[in-house]
């Protein structure tokens, strides 16, 4: 299966090879795309030398969660939907059929036309052309907010979980504290302290919500703490430290993916509601959330502007959901949402 | 249980003094001055000096501090945008947030419970299928997008309730007209999370040993799952609620600003823009204190359902 | 202590304290183990048997160092290591080892076998030819050679004990603290595992300490055997010796209590009447006076210690001679 | 699959004599790997006052052939897909569940083997005994309900029983819990009483007790009761009469003197030579080779096949039930009238 996909790669990197030249944006994308095909490249190769090594019908844990998650049409379809994003997301520059910030005197806030399939905003700007570049601008940035998220929240779980005593009622009773700030408020002053950048929005964000995570971390690894494979690691002599790196971490690693998976979901919902109320990402960069804020003005005139970026924020959290659902089913963990 | 609400009110206070110093903090982090904020730039320098004055802004920042926690309390913390000491403006828009969020929470606890439980009963059915399809589409979509449509086929299309605004208390009749969209719109998400979790916990349930004993006792299928079942996974269920209202409070202040609702959250939104910072002083505060209150009855009803619970 | 005793264990108590109130005060402590003390000799294998709360499985695991202990101390191989740090402790790390009772939380399901047998051997002998060894040890466990990449969850409970034994092994340890090994098998794959530990104990010179609450499998496996009742020791001796001629009432209402899997030897009478009582707040005195048919003022108020009683037979009861009539 | 010959104990006992009857039962669990057979052609009955165990290790299917009689597997992946199960007359795989209601708790009772969480956390004990009582005997008035929970706690022997009845199951111990399950089953005086290894989770000492408990409340009561264990002790001090399963079928059936001092399966003699005794000096602990059956994956014929010492070409096919005496029966090639031809 893997082997489709790189080939697809290889095909779109000689398709664009054409364009890539043409300004930074391109240049920048086109390269983080290589980049990744040659990473899948290598995993393709390291996972075949693996598999050859092994009799064929060993089943690791990774292969039984692949089994289940075929299975599930549902999760399959998310997970098609995500890979499907993420194409647009790293391509955006070649896919836009007309330059985003380019204003079309012409044809001011528009139904479908010809030229724009999906008709344009009141200042004449492309809606498909903007929906393109505002899905890269809310994918980047949630998964990078959701990577430092559970970078966090992981560590603080285990720290908490595995080492238990007075470093377990700290960081808990400052995670509660911090919880009980209401989150929004707190974005909203700290967007208006910092200024609204991306980087000051992706760390805003990766700030929610750390409770959550940390909680179920916490958990997990206290029962992990108690599982016998890790009294016989410590009869053993073998440091607190490895024990975390070698069991209990690897153990943690499903309940972490689902956890991940749902949160990227909730975190693009949070960055296009700060962009909604006009903090998030600043015009003239396009982004879901102000588009939308933008769409009400003109509900009476032109429903596309409000309904295309809506319903484009639906999709990716939706697909994202789905995925996370299929993953903590195939993984049988039970976290619930 | 009254000395443990008591220990646990007791605890609000460290609580608000780091809530306090963290938003005055980021307050007195932010670049540039409320007064020429509130002046305007063309301000006469004189002009600027008293507003400074009269506000207070001189001082070191610990004398800031102590005599805006001094003021808020007592309450004359006077809002430089609105002319009026904090509290009392706050009070005067907490109504309108508090009606909005418990009209909600009811619909969605209303909705969710029964379809929940239906569809961990009727497991894999038609029901169960469409249930948690809508349930999976509700988590994923915005509050706001909701709150748009619901105003585009209502009030631009059908103009059978009106787009936005407050009508008063929702026992009037306009009052209930003007607060159906907002309500509805903030509690489809939480709806849908709670009939998730709901069917969850359910299904944990229906699987004990305890389930298999009380149909041995000759129990009918549907009094096991209404009395048996239900009152255990009540637990789960409610413990979630309480986690929801926290997400419920970003909701409202995405779905005042939809429907221009003149609520709390929208106050805060537009006193940080005005940098009004007594008034977001003030707002963030209370609304801490609410969740911390509400956190505390949710802990309490979990004690109460839940017998194992000791509260030494 | 004598050369031939491997592990010594003096007054062992394990406390755990409860905390109660906002500020988590130490309002009193569970006496898990409470002053318990035994030798284990080399190639010798003694039982450790008592109900559940007894303190048994506790105190294996504060031998091995699992549970923090209050009180007493622990010589392995004539060294005390009780206090040790865990870089002193390392050496002696390899002596002692442990296996488990659940199956299916003994094996780290993300790892294969030859990893889980492996890990022990690059971590103390890293210079070792480790997968020469790690066949060495599945075969001597009774596992085949093909299992080596498999993953636990492919393996039935009593293969997955014997890849416990195998981790255990890889160690080359002098002592194993089996704690209730069979307890989670079926009786036709428990009989395979004792064997199996007893053919281990005649070939490397093994010493056991096998906590168990199965009396017959413990009178089966055990040389000598130790009787535990809520955190003390109320009766040790050989093993012929203790089913023959039990000292201690709780022993002897212990043996009655087992059904005998013979239909003309059924005993009508109930031995042992009342519940265990809970460690929180253990009665004064000896332990077992709330339900010993025996008990007087005495033992209400002077706990018991353990006195000769016999060759190698200690007991812990004020009127042990006079019951025996 | 149906066995070759006719069981041998049926024509001799007065049927008026029989209370519970279990004709050739096959109940078949659909899973994503295949199809389960619980239990595979299990056939058994049982007398007034008689006690009959059914003992075997785990996946034998003893549990699946209880459950089935109380029409207590759960549907989705669970079936009876075959036999019958005679009761008062009435088969109870045909019965509607207002009649299986009527019966479940009424006539025939169970307890099982988790007294932790066979009790509902979240309601008191007197609520939960008190519940089959209003269910099957609705003229009973508050007040004699909880006078007869009373008495019922006093008759399993729950000491203060009017405080223990407000109490929660966390506030009981192991042994108590199981007390209350049993005073929960004979809350209506059933005919049957079914239980599900009701000692396994026990110590021995609490164990020595509940068995006693219930031996005397038969006595007393007069009900029947089928003891389900793996534990083959437990059936010499409790049973009348055994049937020994493995794979899903009875391949030993007799009275426990019979089942104990002239056992003709193979596998039960494995099984009765690999158990320490206390009793018993013995040196080397006999084994049975190889792991228990995978339902899954069932030999053809005798189920015991792949680990039986004395396995013969003929243990193929299906191996018929040869009897020894009135009550005594057991399913082995060994014994048939070609003899051992190995």
């Amino acid at each position: 299966m893997l082997r489709f996909v790189l080939i697809f790669n290889v095909v779109l990197l000689l398709w664009f090879v054409g364009e890539a030249k043409t300004n930074t944006d391109t240049i920048v994308s086109y390269g983080i795309f290589l980049l990744l095909t040659v990473l899948l490249g290598v995993m393709q190769l390291v996972m075949s030398r693996r598999r050859k090594q092994r009799e064929d019908d060993i089943r690791t844990a990774w292969d039984l969660m692949w089994r289940k998650l075929r299975r599930n049409k549902s999760a399959m379809a998310g997970m098609w939907v995500v890979t499907a994003l993420c194409y647009v997301a790293i391509l955006a520059p070649f896919l836009v059929p007309v330059d985003p910030y380019n204003m079309d005197w012409g044809a001011m806030s528009l139904g479908p036309t010809a030229g724009h399939w999906l008709g344009t905003d009141e200042m004449g700007r492309d809606t498909l052309a903007r929906t393109i570049y505002a899905t890269r601008v809310a994918m980047g940035i949630g998964l990078l907010a959701v990577v430092l998220n559970s970078l966090l929240g992981t560590s603080l779980g285990l720290l908490a979980g595995y080492y238990g005593g007075k470093t377990d009622n700290i960081i808990m009773r400052l995670l509660e504290f911090w919880n009980s700030i209401p989150f929004i408020l707190l974005a909203i002053a700290l967007m208006a302290a910092l200024g609204s950048g991306l980087f000051n929005l992706v760390l805003v964000v990766s700030l929610t919500g750390i409770l959550e995570f940390a909680r179920i971390i916490r958990g997990d690894s206290q029962l992990l703490k108690k599982a016998d494979y890790v009294n016989a690691a410590r009869v053993m002599g073998i440091p607190n430290r490895q024990i975390l790196r070698r069991h209990i971490l690897p153990n943690c690693l499903a309940p972490i993916i689902v956890m991940a998976t749902l949160r990227i979901g909730e975190t693009i919902l949070t960055i296009a509601g700060l962009s909604f109320l006009g903090l998030g990402v600043q015009p003239p960069m396009p982004s879901l959330g102000s588009m939308l804020a933008n769409g009400q003005q003109f509900l009476y005139e032109n429903i596309y502007m409000s309904i295309v970026p809506g319903s484009v924020i639906l999709l990716i959290v939706l697909a994202f959901n789905l995925f996370g659902d299929g993953l903590r089913d195939a993984l049988d963990s039970r976290i619930t949402q | 249980m009254l000395n443990y609400a008591i220990r646990r009110l007791l605890l609000l206070i460290p609580l608000l003094i780091f809530v306090s110093l963290f938003v005055f903090a980021i307050l007195k982090l932010t670049p540039g001055d409320p007064a020429t904020a509130l002046l305007g730039d063309q301000a006469t320098e004189e002009a600027i000096a008293l507003a400074r004055a009269k506000y207070a802004l001189d001082e070191p920042l610990p004398v800031q501090y102590v005599h805006m926690m001094a003021n808020f309390f007592n309450g004359d913390l006077q809002s430089i945008f609105h002319k009026d000491n904090v509290l009392s403006v706050v009070l005067h828009r907490l109504p309108a947030t508090l009606e909005l969020g418990l009209l909600s929470l009811l619909i969605a606890v209303i909705v969710s419970i029964p379809v929940g439980i239906i569809s961990a009963v009727k497991r894999n059915s038609f029901f169960d299928y469409a249930s948690m399809s809508m349930a999976m589409f509700g988590v994923s979509i915005p509050v706001f997008f909701t709150g748009i449509l619901l105003i585009y086929l209502f009030a631009v299309i059908l103009k059978w309730l009106p787009a936005s605004g407050y009508g008063g208390h929702f026992w009037t009749i306009e009052g209930l007209r003007h607060m159906i969209l907002p309500a509805l719109s903030l509690s489809f998400v939480l709806m849908a999370s709670t009939t998730r979790l709901t069917r969850s916990a359910m299904l944990e349930v229906i699987h004990q040993d305890y389930i298999r004993t009380a149909r041995a006792k000759g129990v009918s299928r549907f009094m096991v799952v209404m009395f048996h079942a239900f009152k255990n996974a009540l637990i789960p269920i409610a413990t979630n609620i309480g986690n929801q209202v926290a997400r419920m409070f970003a909701g409202a202040v995405l779905t005042e600003t939809v429907f221009a609702w003149p609520g709390v959250g929208r106050l805060a939104v537009n006193a940080i823009f005005r940098r009004d910072e007594p008034l977001v002083f003030g707002c963030v505060l209370l609304m801490a204190v609410v969740y911390v209150v509400i956190n505390l009855l949710v802990d309490l009803l979990y004690g109460f359902l839940n017998p194992q619970i000791s509260y030494d | 202590m004598p050369e031939s005793c491997v592990l010594k264990v003096e007054d062992l108590q394990v406390y755990f304290p409860v905390k109660k109130g906002v500020l988590k005060r130490t309002v009193g402590h569970v006496k898990a183990v409470d002053g318990v003390s035994f030798e284990l000799r080399r190639g010798e294998t003694f039982g450790l048997v008592g109900e559940s709360g007894c303190g048994k499985t506790t105190t294996g695991k504060a031998i091995v160092r699992l549970e923090p202990s209050f009180g007493g101390k622990i010589f392995c191989q004539g060294r005390e290591i009780t206090h040790l740090s865990p870089l002193e402790m390392l050496p002696l790390r390899s002596c002692m080892q442990m296996i488990f009772q659940d199956p299916y939380s003994s094996l780290n399901p993300r790892m294969t076998i030859a990893d889980i047998i492996a890990e022990p051997i690059r971590f103390h002998r890293p210079e070792a030819d480790v997968s020469a060894e790690v066949v060495e040890y599945m075969e001597m466990a009774g596992l085949r050679k093909e299992y080596l990449l498999r993953y636990p969850h492919e393996f039935s409970g009593g293969q997955r004990q014997r890849i416990g034994i195998a981790r255990a092994l890889a160690c080359k340890p002098q002592i194993i603290i089996a704690d209730e090994p069979v307890s989670a098998l079926d009786v036709s794959i428990q009989s395979q595992i004792i064997n199996l530990m007893k053919t281990l104990q005649r070939e490397l010179g093994l010493s056991y300490l096998f906590i168990a609450h199965d009396l017959s499998v413990v009178k089966h496996i055990s040389d000598r055997v130790g009787v535990m009742y809520l955190g003390s020791l109320v009766e040790v001796c050989e093993t012929g010796e203790l089913y023959r001629k039990p000292l201690h009432p709780y022993t002897k209402a212990l043996f009655a209590s087992v059904p005998i899997p013979d239909p003309r030897k059924r005993s009508e009478k109930v031995p042992l009447q009342g519940e265990i009582p809970s460690p929180l707040n253990a009665p004064p005195g000896c332990k077992f006076q709330t339900r010993c048919p025996h008990a007087t003022d005495r033992c209400r108020s002077e706990a018991p210690k353990l006195e000769c009683a016999g060759e190698e037979h200690q007991v812990a009861c004020h009127y042990w001679r006079d019951i025996q009539e | 699959m149906r066995s070759t010959r006719a069981l041998p104990s049926k024509g001799k006992i007065l049927s008026s004599d029989l209370i519970l009857e279990v004709k050739d039962l096959q109940t078949v669990f659909i899973t994503e790997e295949g199809v389960v057979k619980g239990c595979n052609g299990v056939s058994y009955s049982l007398k007034k006052g008689e006690t009959l165990a059914v003992v075997g290790e785990s996946g034998s299917g003893k549990s699946v052939t209880a459950m089935s009689i109380l029409r207590l597997i759960p549907e989705p992946p669970g079936k009876i897909v075959g036999g019958q199960i005679l009761f008062d007359g009435i088969d109870l795989v045909q019965a509607t569940e207002k009649q299986m209601r009527k019966i479940r708790g009424n006539q025939i009772a169970m307890i099982f083997q988790e007294p932790m969480t066979s009790l509902n956390p979240v309601l008191t004990v007197g609520r939960q005994i008190g519940e089959s009582l209003q269910l099957h005997q609705p003229e009973l008035g508050k007040a004699a309900t909880r006078a007869r929970v009373i008495e019922l706690l006093e008759l399993v022997g729950i000491p203060s029983a009017e405080q223990r009845i407000n109490e929660f199951p966390h506030q009981l111990s192991g042994g108590m819990k199981q007390r209350v399950m049993i005073a929960m089953a004979l809350a209506c005086n059933p005919r049957v009483l079914i239980a599900d290894e009701p000692t396994s989770a026990l110590d021995v000492t609490i164990q020595a007790q509940i068995l006693n408990l219930i031996r005397k409340l038969q006595q007393q009561l007069g009900m029947s009761v089928i003891m389900i264990t793996h534990d083959l002790a437990v059936v010499a001090e409790t049973a009348d009469s055994v049937a020994v399963m493995y794979g899903g079928r009875i391949v030993e059936y007799g009275s426990v003197d019979e089942i104990f001092h002239q056992a003709k399966h193979p596998y039960l003699e494995g099984l009765k030579r690999s158990m320490p005794r206390l009793d018993v000096e013995e040196e080397e602990l006999y084994t049975i080779e190889g792991m228990v059956p995978n339902p899954l994956k069932l030999p053809s014929g005798c189920p015991f096949r792949p680990r039986c010492p004395q396995v013969m070409d003929r243990c193929c096919e299906e191996p018929p039930a040869i009897s020894f005496s009135e009550t005594h029966y057991a399913r082995c090639w060994l014994y048939a009238e070609g003899g051992t031809d190995a």
